[in-house]
């Protein structure tokens, strides 16, 4: 039985508000039998549809990580953030930089996001990363202590409502090593000259 | 959050003429570089403002509109220094990676000073190199925390948006069953955690310690023996156990009751001391 | 400052579909400042209007006991509830903790909840929580925001089989004795040597 085109968009977007968690294509494409199966080609174009009628509304349909979702816009959070009477916290500039490590260079273990940061991380903030369920451990580097190697989840993603690693903002180049080191040379000279 | 606003307030460099800088500290800050004053309330924010050593040093290279890969080592050095010493003066706290630094860069300076052998050799490293390294890849990651700081941040931002489920086929159809031992199971751990978290919150509420003293005196005072646990009333939860724990302590400690116990794993009793057995 | 029609229904429409729970026409008064303040009167308008512009998607925006909330047609239940596996449901240890601290002491607020677990109680758990009608809203904390206090339901009592709430056992009961027996062994210990 070929189901009309409304009745399929109808439930894409009911099973998107009704489900918990984000929902991807293929969440979505189990919910039709199989002689109302839809191809994922098809079920994009819907979605796509269904973006374009919530343009107006208050709410939006984005992809994050772990799928679609309807997710109100964000210019209405002032309102809506009354709701919850205690603010989030803020997330703290140590626990930024930390997942931020985690993020762009996974699998990591805790000892190389303190070379990198050189201070020690502290235990509330791997904590509090486990907590929200921003990080996993993935496994462990096969060194003497075998340290867990930390990754970060989907969960981190749809939080900053991104749809994957690569969405995240670009990593500032680092200036190549060489060149470094030939323009240290010249200071290094004129150092000299003024300290001596 | 920019550490080059906060750190304007935090350090008015142009305050050195202010009378408390000589009046309170002028002996100790005489040693201490003029630019570097910094008010004492202040310190402790300015440390919390640095996440570390790396970050205090970036502060102080960008603070002088130069490029990591110019670092004036004698300079820079001079001034982490300076902070340093000045925290310590003062008695603040200060993470051992701040000392650590500080000798490193002493190392690097000390290595800079030394003349160059003539035989210029290809493979020596300049001390820097290492130090640069680490400044730039750290900075990397301080801006990619700004970075992730910046995009909308969901519970802030942006908030979920659900609706019921079609309201037919919303209750699961097989019934849960539990068993409390789950359930008591699941408020243990929340209780150990309390535990753990508030301890402080003690007397904020009406139980009093005076109180408990007098109950559990009156409760011993015709020579009854009790069963320890048996002096913990049930209905105060957390609160009341540790009320009347200290209360306990605290009679023992009093010599007015005494605890007996007539063998490992036994039952502990609880009864008024006896002066005439002791 | 007076907001535009079109705002304040933007704002009614995010408010109820980011609340994990039906929002009061109280409910969301508080969500705007005092010149921004609207009656019930318009606020009953204004949800009027969005009840009629959901006429044809797949959501609707009814009123319950508790308030307005909106909720996927029944027409597309046989699609949508695909989405439970018709498996005996498992608890999580988060939703346990949840409803264990509201049973003990109801009525909570979710910031009390918070406070006690010391990490923050997610939507879906509280969402869970309603799906199993294991909890209610019994009212309102007269603080800024009116947070809702939440309470356990009969349908609770009937999943653990407790016929009343004095059946759940004794909080102290809970408090493990284990560690104090230990701290008063050392004491007892102590007294002993010094009686001795």
């Amino acid at each position: 039985m070929k189901l009309s085109r409304q009745l399929v968009k109808n439930v894409i977007e009911g099973a998107i508000f009704a489900s918990p968690m984000p929902l991807s294509i293929d969440d979505i494409a189990v919910l039709f039998a199989d002689d109302e199966k839809l191809s994922r080609k098809e079920l994009q174009i819907l979605i796509k549809e269904l973006q374009t009628e919530y343009a107006l509304r208050a709410l939006e349909l984005v992809e994050v990580a772990s799928g679609f979702r309807f997710q109100v816009r964000a210019q209405f959070s002032p309102w809506i953030s009354k709701m919850w009477p205690d603010k989030p916290p803020r997330l703290s500039r140590a626990l930024l930089e930390t997942v931020a490590i985690i993020a762009y260079r996974q699998p990591v273990t805790r000892a190389e996001i303190e070379a990198i940061r050189g201070v020690v991380v502290s235990t509330q903030i791997i904590k509090a990363l486990f907590d929200r369920d921003w990080i996993v451990v993935v496994g462990h580097r096969e060194v003497p202590g075998r340290p867990a190697l930390l990754a970060t989840t989907r969960l981190f993603l749809d939080a900053f409502s991104l749809s994957s690693l690569s969405e995240l903002p670009p990593l500032a180049a680092v200036r190549d090593l060489e060149s470094i080191s030939r323009e240290i040379e010249n200071i290094t000279v004129e150092q000299q000259k003024t300290e001596g | 959050m920019s550490v080059a606003v906060i750190t304007e307030q935090v350090l008015p460099i142009d305050a050195v003429n202010d009378e408390t800088y000589a009046r309170v500290y002028g002996e100790i800050l005489t040693k201490i570089p003029e630019d570097l004053y910094i008010p004492p309330d202040a310190l402790a924010v300015f440390l919390e403002a640095f996440e570390g050593p790396l970050d205090l040093l970036l502060y102080l290279i960008r603070k002088q509109n130069l490029d990591i890969l110019d670092i004036p080592v004698a300079e820079i050095t001079r001034q982490y220094i300076a902070y340093i010493e000045l925290m310590q003066v003062l008695n603040i706290d200060l993470a051992a990676e701040y000392l650590l630094m500080a000798a490193l860069l002493a190392e690097i300076k000390s290595r800079l000073l030394l003349p160059k052998p003539l035989t210029a050799n290809e493979e020596e490293e300049d001390p820097r190199a290492e130090l640069i390294r680490r400044l730039q890849e750290y900075e990397r990651f301080k801006k990619a925390a700004d970075d992730l700081a910046e995009l909308p941040q969901e519970g802030r931002d942006v908030f979920e948006a659900h609706a019921e489920a079609p309201v037919r086929d919303l209750l699961p159809t097989q019934p849960f069953i539990g068993d409390v031992a789950l359930l008591l199971d699941a408020m243990r751990d929340v209780m150990k955690r309390t535990v753990l978290q508030q301890s402080h919150v003690v007397g904020h509420e009406g139980l009093s310690l005076q109180q408990r003293f007098q109950e559990i005196i009156e409760r011993l005072s015709f020579g009854e023996t009790v069963i320890f646990y048996e002096l913990f009333p049930a209905h105060e939860g957390r609160l009341g156990v540790v009320v009347t724990f200290i209360a306990i302590l605290e009679l023992l400690k009093q010599k007015l009751i005494e605890l007996v116990q007539n063998g490992f794993l036994e039952p502990i009793y609880v009864r008024q001391y006896d002066e005439a057995a002791a």
